[in-house]
């Protein structure tokens, strides 16, 4: 096992696919050259050429909807937007066309499109360049979401999405990139739809993605010196969502939070908060299940209300406090 | 001098214009006797497009039309039961009645149909194209779309990039004149759209759409050159829909004298008189074929009584990607 | 106090405020002549003329970023977009620049502009022309969303929204359309986020909007003759949410099922039963909280199937017996 | 012959280029420091643009720079603290620090700012010259984008409406040749960015765009042209980006020797060649200007120090509109 970072894996799930299919082609901007705004394809064009790196213009909307054609005749695209915050301007091309092509045409025709991004705050990039917009896409039938935590998550769980036959979204926590984590040499890939407890844990049910898993682990770490016993769960993929998984867990400790980037009202919190709902979960609670987000704010570019808008480890290990006293 | 069809081609291409004429007739008491749901656009007064581009094709070069495409889609090779079929939404539709009149894709015959996004099928077509060109075919795609569609900015990212990468697409505009109720001459800055095609540098024509024989000779002259030499064209062809953008819609937004002039410009009635002056169909024999094309009409109709559509849970199984090689 | 169409009910609002102030203003395709998609500008032309009837080319991205512009300066633009579907089209404007410039600019501008657009399916119009997309908003800090269930809910709301300052989204449930309600001749405007309990009830809260809710009455009068009363809850607002509204029918009821029409993983409903979890209410819960809402896939044509994928009487009836036996 | 400023102006002028250029300097060296967080778009070698576009507008016309526009806001009245301030976060900031660089919006001297959705501001810019338009203002607006920019789709929806309604906007194209790291003459279709104006019928012109009095007297006459007989209008000025893109750009796209024939044509260094010939300047006075332009920015910078950040309350009071009279 060697220790990589998390942009390498991605890097190197992306490669790896390249190489085994010349049809899977790198869509994006200044993906050449450049290497990815975040250095991410850095040095990728002199092993794949253009014809597998494809440098667009700044036509996010054209490019997405380019490339869903073009996965309709054989090609497998890897759509980059340069920051998840310009989803806004494909979601036409990921809700309205890639999630309902195959259906439309009563099964003729299937979309095997990844879309990747970087997403959310911590960068001082300000309101427009720092979103976690997941929700814009969970209620939509036909697409997978996945948010990866390590750089073995973000490796096997890429190397699944493009190989899937359908559109799946793929969002890369910029602060996430410089992170290190062991990855096999050996191939191999994760089934998308597969939660990782990250933690066992006995007391409380701490269910998080991407880049809020580190900071709930540290709380974890810190709840276990006062004798509490986290259970760290890493949803991985959102859609689907590994229900089986939260019941579980949930079953064991009764309690549960949930800790995410993205403002807390309309957030994804609330899905899982209805599946242990819905589940016989509910009848093992002896505390409401919380969650925790974002503030109710767009992302300020001053630094010292950034940090304040998204939950913190001192957050999670009071939140989890309250209740397990409870 | 112009170009002549000779009699064998003259006689299918007649017989396309009156299918054509006769489907969307059908479909038009269908929907007045509520025997279809839904709505539908028709393509009355555009015959001479649906009988002059798909034929100068190559039977595995790909079209695109935009929603007003039923003539389109029968020019390419669905049957009129195919068609017929969807819209009555049984299973045995194009897309076993889950895209409906705005949908109607046959892969078989490489029709990748119409976006409900009205100009969306641009960059969708633009991407196609791509895809053939990279894996080494000499297809082209060709995709039609209306006035009003130009002015989306997906035309204009789309129309960019297949310039800067030669991508062999033919962009046919059907300018009738209308974007439902708005008049081009109010909505589109520019006399003829073709001109838009300077703005990418992409060569561009302008030609009258109601004569058949100049749409068919045109078509294929550019298709071929795309062929041998890849790079977009963008053709716009001059016609006009008889009858409103779909049902219920009051036409009061243009007059009853620019509809009877353009009636007079009937692409049927110009190229029978041609035909009848050629000695290719007399009177009795036009009317033969117009009869036998009713004949075939009602009997598709008639095959779509009592057939079942498809279930929920077939239905489901469409939603999300399957997997294998595909 | 008359009775009026759903339609006719924000046809009044607007034309009330576009009498009032000359800067409001509609904006949107086929608004003039022809009345708007679904008739609900027709004759407004005659009285407000061109200048606070804008007709746009088909260019949904382009006329939302100019009118949130616009906005800025002095107009209090209501866009309308023609089906609820584009608004992914327009979601950059909405969710990058409406909801964000007061913000990003310390408080410098304001936005008051108005999203209206009609949305959901049971009109056969298929995938691309039926979806219920509040998901993609809700979770936007900044923007405002309503989904009325009455004409009296829609025309309060409507004027309330357009006097907001800030941007509204107001939804617009095309089935409802045709429906008839009192409205009173007085002058009268509803607070953006309150909620109105539109059936008393003791046995369990039905908590619904838009559409769903004659649904959910009728369900109720339904379940009345077997002796369970329940109460119904109309949020009418999305965000802000009346939690208060919510926890005490809850409190009163010790049972609630969330009805809507988007598809239930991901939808709305998660966030009114995390809103309950997270209050006193869920003390009080003799059964744990459910969710109906659309099936996982997209709106088929097929009108049988399309019939089946959103909650129904029975489906209510049916939930609300087994949570009342419990 | 060609325009030439007198005296004074050629010294407010050369004051302002020299102004912006040190300002960006000084925030370059900020940056390397680590006191200026996130990033920033610096405009070095693009001052004839920011000296020549501003001054040659009337007080009360609004301008929308890019996001390589601090040169631009100085130019139109903000100060280099009111900027400095921003980019340091500070209450005292344009934006009270919640904006950032990317976001410099100053409604006291009529600057909307740019949008950090590349080419959004387009379609915004023309929805205020629209409503100052309609308001009987005299006022026109401009906005300035780059090469890059014109390949949004947003670029074309927007000349469109601005053409088909005589909207008085000035589009002003940066053409720096490169978008990021991506050539102009790569994704661009075409050679000069102006023709584009044909394809929605709105007149055109490119320019040396490191000629500040050409730029000046150009953006005079056209803009009063425009006040006269509001129509909107193209205008592309070929100018250089000295420095990367943005911080962390290796600038590995392009030759050093492209780099430096650009340096060569200076636009101080031009217009500093002229006076001095005009006997306007001499070395030792401008020199002088140099330095006093190095202290203003100097005393900008000082006066930031330990200036107060707004609190996470006050932010949470500019996500919704406040309501009253605006
Ligand atoms: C993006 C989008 N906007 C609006 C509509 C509604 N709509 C459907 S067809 C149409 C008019 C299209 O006109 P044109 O492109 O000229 O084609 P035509 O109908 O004349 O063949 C409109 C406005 C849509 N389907 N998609
Ligand atoms: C819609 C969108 N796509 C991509 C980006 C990332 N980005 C910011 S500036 C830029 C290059 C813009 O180039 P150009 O328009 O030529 O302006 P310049 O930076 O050269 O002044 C890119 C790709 C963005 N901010 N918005
Ligand atoms: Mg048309
Ligand atoms: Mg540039």
């Amino acid at each position: 096992m060697a220790e990589i970072t998390f942009l390498q894996a991605v890097k190197d799930a992306m490669s790896e696919e390249m190489r085994a299919d010349r049809n899977v082609v790198l869509v994006g901007e200044d993906i050449g050259v450049y290497g990815g705004c975040f250095g991410v394809s850095r040095g990728m064009l002199d092993e794949f050429g253009t014809d597998q790196m494809l440098e667009t213009p700044i036509s996010e909307e054209g490019f997405m909807d380019l490339a869903m054609g073009a996965s309709m005749v054989g090609m497998r695209p890897i759509v980059e937007i340069m920051f998840g915050d310009f989803s806004t301007l494909v979601s036409d091309g990921l809700i309205n066309h890639a999630a309902k092509y195959r259906f439309m045409t009563g099964g003729q025709v299937q979309v095997p499109l990844v879309f990747r991004a970087p997403f959310g705050s911590g960068t001082g990039a300000a309101a427009q360049h720092s979103q976690s917009l997941e929700s814009m896409y969970t209620n939509t039938p036909g697409l997978k979401i996945i948010y990866p935590a390590t750089p073995y998550d973000a490796k096997g769980l890429l190397k699944s999405a493009i190989r899937d036959n359908g559109p799946v979204l793929f969002f890369e926590n910029k602060l996430l990139y410089r992170t290190k984590g062991e990855v096999p040499e050996a191939e191999y890939t994760i089934e998308i739809g597969k939660a990782d407890i990250k933690r066992e844990g006995t007391d409380i049910s701490i269910i998080s993605y991407s880049r809020m898993l580190p900071v709930c682990l540290e709380a974890a770490e810190q709840l276990a010196e006062e004798g509490i016993n986290a259970e760290v769960v890493d949803l991985r993929s959102l859609k689907p969502l590994d229900t089986e998984t939260i019941i579980n867990s949930v079953k064991k400790t009764s309690r549960a939070v949930i800790v995410h980037e993205a403002p807390k009202f309309g957030g994804f919190a609330g899905e899982v908060v209805s599946s242990i709902m819905e589940s016989e979960a509910f009848y093992y609670l002896d505390a409401p299940v919380e969650r925790l987000g974002g503030k109710e704010m767009p992302v300020p570019y001053n630094p010292d209300l950034e940090k304040q808008i998204v939950p913190v480890v001192d957050d999670v290990v009071g939140t989890v406090r309250k209740l397990v006293k409870r | 001098m112009a170009f002549e069809f000779g009699k064998k081609q003259s006689l299918e291409t007649m017989r396309l214009m009156l299918t054509s004429r006769r489907f969307e007739e059908k479909v038009n008491e269908m929907f007045m006797q509520g025997l279809i749901h839904g709505t539908t656009h028709l393509g009355i007064g555009q015959e001479a497009l649906h009988a002059g581009v798909s034929p100068a094709l190559d039977r595995d070069d790909w079209i695109l039309p935009n929603h007003r495409g039923h003539g389109h889609c029968i020019a390419k090779g669905s049957t009129p039961y195919d068609i017929m079929a969807e819209l009555m939404a049984i299973r045995e539709g194009v897309c076993k009645g889950m895209g409906g009149s705005m949908h109607i894709i046959d892969t078989r015959y490489k029709n990748m149909g119409s976006s409900g996004i009205v100009g969306s099928a641009i960059p969708m077509a633009t991407g196609m194209a791509l895809q053939l060109k990279r894996s080494g075919s000499k297809n082209i795609v060709c995709t039609m779309f209306g006035d009003a569609a130009s002015n989306r900015g997906a035309f204009h990212e789309a129309l960019n990039m297949a310039s800067i990468w030669d991508v062999p697409v033919l962009y046919i505009c059907e300018n009738n004149l209308y974007g439902m109720s708005v008049p081009a001459r109010y909505a589109v800055s520019v006399e003829d759209i073709a001109v838009r095609g300077t703005a990418y540098n992409i060569e561009n024509r302008v030609i009258d759409g109601n004569d058949v024989e100049l749409v068919y000779s045109t078509v294929k002259e550019l298709a071929d050159n795309m062929r041998k030499n890849p790079k977009p064209f963008l053709l716009e062809v001059k016609t006009y829909r008889w009858l409103g953008h779909s049902k219920s819609d009051r036409r009061e937004y243009r007059t009853k004298e620019e509809e009877a002039e353009w009636k007079e410009r009937c692409p049927i009635a110009m190229f029978r008189a041609k035909l009848l002056e050629r000695g290719y169909i007399t009177e009795k024999s036009f009317e033969k074929m117009k009869t036998d094309v009713e004949a075939e009409i009602e009997a598709a109709t008639e095959k779509c009584r009592g057939k079942e559509r498809i279930s929920l849970e077939e239905a489901l199984g469409y939603v999300y990607s399957s997997q294998g090689d595909i």
